[in-house]
């Protein structure tokens, strides 16, 4: 059995697997850079060692540091967190060669689910239903001619090996295809070293919905349900939320069988993510696997009650899965806002810095998974997510309105963040009735984008407090006049203060 | 003694007329607000008045004169203003044209790219530094046609906010 | 409907009520003494007023003063949480005479329930067992002794306006019976302006098991479960959970339908508590009522889904009961600690003072309600609790391991707490077994007494971490000598203070 | 320059060797440290020594000499030992049998009742002065056969943490 974990990572990523492990009575052991000696997963685990400078390619990507920390420290398993070196077939495969546990699948799921066309193709043979489209690497011009004349325009091409958006180009006519297969081949060489490329059909309002897999060594496979994840900026999730608003009870059982067959085609082994693409005529395709816990794993946690940190760790202990299908139910509904350290009004430019003052929203249903304090600088070198806020309610519409109030409660002064914006989201019609799909952000942008009015009375409480602020630090620092204050002694001025003559 | 102290493109007279304790009598302008004030923490103020609670924090700036101020709407730049102020603001009227002259870098970051040299002539839309923070690239442009004057940092540099990176020059003026 | 709501309390509750309404879209008003101007629900709150100098009865106990607030505010409810005012059959026929709505029940059910005997009759004419003994004022000491012989020993003697344990007296003997009849009683006149005591048999090993209930303004009420709440200390609870270690189903639905009817009986409106005594045998007595929201409110809250103060709310709209008994279910675990400033080392002293730092415990399954912040100073005048911490497990065990983490990262200096103490009790046996009754504590009594040692290297740690502290703050203070920097400058200065000279 | 430095009952040297960024090297008695120490919040170190993170908190007390430690396990009061330390430790070695004469006050609260007047003679277990702090009341007893010397304090007055209230003075020195 597992004892001691080390955490391949950093963040509230970092404290949220710590906890866990706590509560299961194991070791933690955190590695961290140079720019991380401050950071709270450093504060928080039982051991820490500094794996090298900031960059990541010279600390939380370098295997070889991490594998011999693991070592010297005895550590019997590695949890990779999400991102660095969670997905990287590599580590997965050292990690076994060196015995030590690493929770998460082996090597062949990652690279399986990796590689978009040998996805696709892996989907088609389980029955997955995959978008439309090439299920082979295009080379040929001619044939890409075919397949869009037989799939229909608009239509997408992608690169296999490919992710963040490079290597993508929207096709909307016939015109526009061979110079876009062109770029996407080379922007495709340039990013990933291959210049393998597929063409899938563009599907017009696209809902972004995921589902939450369990697999355990033995074959037993089960699904959490859902995660709803259309609200993106620049395919990046802002806000996910459990159950959907869109998809039906049938819909959901359905999606969920094919979700467990998706894992069992790669013999999957841990928690894994099946993202799917679904129209709005409820069509539904499989659009990738993340091997991996995601960032919004909370939500599920919160609405199927169980800690899937835990779960993962029963499974890489070779234990059989603690629930049947049957057993899982949603109960209420959550919703998880992304917070980031950046400047919303000046187009999302990230904003590291030093935290100086913050007010953390708790009580009834909130939850806070976060790793910033009071004086902590958040490093430039990382991703700029401070935290994650995650409300539940019994109903979808008391999840918001208790996210409108943690929201209202979230205080942080010292680095600009995304918390009015989502705010807003909260406010937007098409958000509360449960409408929306990828393009939201974009749809609502004047909305999004237009900061409250602060009236002539909440300007002036703004110059009033900064004014007595700067009274009370002049009379600190200027000590009495002597020809005023003969005679006077300090306990006197002391008193005096409070009255002051200007 | 009254200041005057800016917001926005607003600048108001301020007076502190009276003070006991926690309350104040304050005159904004033609406003006289008679309120409760307190810091209640490290630059956070509970206000009441009329009733009403508000809660304002402060970020104090590099002067004691310069604050950011957080209300629950809004962000707003604060500074009161002395004679200093004021002979300092008179001095730099000249130079404000430059501003735009002047690339900063808004955040602490890595200058990843200079696709520019000293003397370079740049058109509107041009790149002329390339920085990364938080794994995100900005590429900072040229609003005008300009020539680089002088590059005050080199690519792999750690900039700090507000740090002066290239300075250009107008057309006009270089000619 | 209620708009606007007048919360007369202070502290976490006060907060934790606010969090509701505006959740509910309602605006707040807070009330605070003078000692309360920095408190966190001043701050919180929409509107804010002062009501009078720092004692309770000079402003949390001056009805006159909060119903004049609620009228200037234009408030058209008050909350008046616990404690203070809400238990008050004056303050509840007050503000109906005013117009204003009080939120929880009104004063004919206020004052049956805070009289004793007057609920014990009730109680018996409903069909609620109460602990055997007399159901009448005891006057005649013939009486007393024939009650007695009846019931058999050991029996406890109470005043009937009693509360805190005054005017109580255990009698093991009967020649302890008349002296101690006759002391209880001029102690219940002292205290209470009232001798009337009666008798009970007294329960062995008791269990405090209470039971939460709704009831609307139609008649309807509804039970949310029970609460074990044997943990105490000098009749204070500490620690309380749900669902008990202790009772079956079968005696759940049992008491739960005794617990409505009780309710019934006074036609009760709001939220309330039966609590009940449970013998090792599980017979059970109807103990008292609690005519308001329990400061252990929220472990229902988590295992039953449902926002108490919500729904006090929608009762007080004259709405019916958003729930019927059959809806309700106990999902997973929940235990709540609670945390008092005060010094358990030292025979529970109080220790108000101001807090320096403070990391609250978040995460998963996690709920901290509480109101002090860093450079808060808690005033003596009121409770000495500062938070209550929840968690919540799919199982009790998961749960007790949940709330070992919480305690493990909640970390406050400035006044001594209660923190190390309820750890111990999470590490006791019987605490873990979910085998105790209201004796535990003393029963443990070593054990929960014993700090845990902390090695030497541990202690080195502490004089090494003062030690560096010493001597930085020391190097601040003193500039540089002239004779030593000359030529220096300070930023030099700077760079070489990290490489102390001494 | 080696310190001297006192906890519990407990007087140990300790010693910085070495200190180069939050790198240490420190002597305590014979065990020498080497090892990682970083104040990460106000008060708040973080110290990685042999792999095992401690974090410990600190409250600065009176003098900067003295502090108030938390460790994860328990609390501590440590004190700082220098040459004026010293004199002082060695100048209160005389009174020091006067500290249980003293009645301090070890919370703020408020004087509820004072049972005793100037002069009166006290038994062991006899109540002197009753103190109500967050609704509880607290007796402070005598501890031994005394005199009632001094009352600092009245019914209804606060009083602050340690506050002296009441001196005693042994029946033998009366005598």
């Amino acid at each position: 059995m597992i004892k001691k974990v080390l955490v391949a990572n950093r963040g509230e990523i970092a404290i949220r697997i710590m906890r866990s492990c706590r509560e299961l009575g194991l070791v933690t052991v955190a590695v961290f850079s140079e720019a991380d000696r401050k950071a709270m997963h450093v504060r928080y685990a039982d051991e820490a060692y500094c794996i090298g400078p900031a960059p990541s390619r010279e600390s939380y990507l370098n295997i070889d540091t991490i594998i011999a920390v693991a070592k010297q420290s005895k550590a019997d398993a590695i949890h990779p967190g999400y991102g660095f070196l969670s997905e990287n077939a590599g580590f997965s495969e050292r990690c076994k060669a060196e015995g030590i546990k690493f929770i998460g699948p082996d090597a062949y799921a990652i690279r399986t689910m990796g590689d978009k066309i040998t996805a696709r193709q892996t989907m088609i043979a389980s029955g997955v239903p995959v978008v439309p489209g090439t299920t082979e690497k295009l080379s040929d011009e001619v044939k890409a001619v075919e397949v869009v004349n037989q799939i229909g325009l608009p239509v997408m091409i992608k690169a296999s090996a490919g992710g963040g958006g490079k290597g993508m180009r929207l096709v909307k006519s016939m015109d526009e295809l061979i110079p876009s297969l062109r770029m996407a081949k080379s922007e495709a060489m340039n990013a990933f070293g291959d210049d393998a490329v597929y063409i899938e059909k563009y599907i017009e309002s696209p809902h972004h919905i995921e589902f939450q897999i369990l697999a355990d060594q033995h074959g037993n496979v089960i699904h959490l349900f859902e995660r709803e994840c259309s609200i993106q900026r620049r395919h990046q999730k802002v806000i996910e939320e459990t159950p959907s608003p869109l998809i039906t009870d049938a819909l959901r059982t359905e999606m969920g069988e094919k979700a467990v067959a998706a894992a069992k085609a790669v013999n999957y082994e841990g928690a894994g993510t099946i993202e799917f693409i679904v129209s709005d005529q409820l069509e539904y395709y499989f659009l990738e696997m993340n091997t991996r816990l995601q960032v919004e794993h909370p939500v599920t946690e919160r609405v199927v009650g169980v800690d899937l940190v835990k779960e993962q760790i029963n499974i890489a202990n070779g234990l059989p899965l603690t629930y049947r299908q049957e057993e899982l139910r949603q109960n209420g509904h959550a919703i998880q806002c992304r917070i980031y350290a950046e400047d919303p009004d000046n187009n999302f430019m990230p904003n590291p810095g030093t935290i100086k003052h913050i007010t953390v929203p708790l009580g009834l249903g909130v939850r806070y998974d976060g790793y910033v304090y009071e004086g902590y600088e958040i490093p430039m070198h990382y991703d700029p997510m401070i935290c994650k806020l995650i409300t539940w309610g019994k109903t979808r519409t008391e999840a918001i309105a208790r996210m409108r109030r943690a929201l209202y409660e979230y205080k942080i002064t010292g680095v600009k963040t995304s918390i009015k914006f989502l705010e807003r989201i909260m406010d937007t019609p098409e958000f509360v009735e449960g409408k929306y799909n990828t393009h939201f952000i974009e749809d609502n942008h004047d909305r999004l984008f237009t900061t409250k009015p602060c009236g002539i009375e909440c300007e002036d409480m703004a110059l009033i407090a900064a004014f007595i602020d700067y009274l009370d630090k002049l009379a600190e620092v200027q000590p009495p006049k002597y020809t005023e204050e003969l005679g006077s002694n300090w306990k006197d001025f002391g008193r005096k203060r409070n009255v002051l003559r200007l | 003694m009254a200041y005057e102290i800016s917001i926005k493109n607003r600048t108001a007279k301020i007076d502190l007329l009276n003070r006991v304790g926690s309350k104040a009598l304050i005159a904004v302008d033609d406003h006289k607000y008679d309120l409760d004030i307190v810091e209640v923490e490290k630059g956070v103020y509970s206000i009441l008045y009329n009733g009403q609670s508000y809660n304002v924090e402060l970020i104090r700036g590099e002067s004691s004169k310069k604050y950011v101020v957080n209300t629950f709407a809004k962000t707003f730049n604060v500074e009161v203003i002395d004679a200093e102020s004021k002979y300092i603001s008179n001095r730099n009227q000249g130079l404000e044209v430059e501003g735009a002259n002047h690339i900063l870098s808004p955040m602490p970051g890595k200058i990843v790219k200079i696709p520019v040299k000293v003397g370079d002539l740049v058109t509107t839309g041009q790149t002329l530094v390339v920085v990364e923070a938080m794994k995100m690239q900005s590429e900072f442009k040229a609003t005008g046609d300009k020539i680089v004057q002088a590059i005050l940092v080199k690519e792999g540099d750690t900039v700090d906010s507000h740090q002066l990176m290239i300075k250009l020059e107008n057309v006009e003026a270089a000619e």
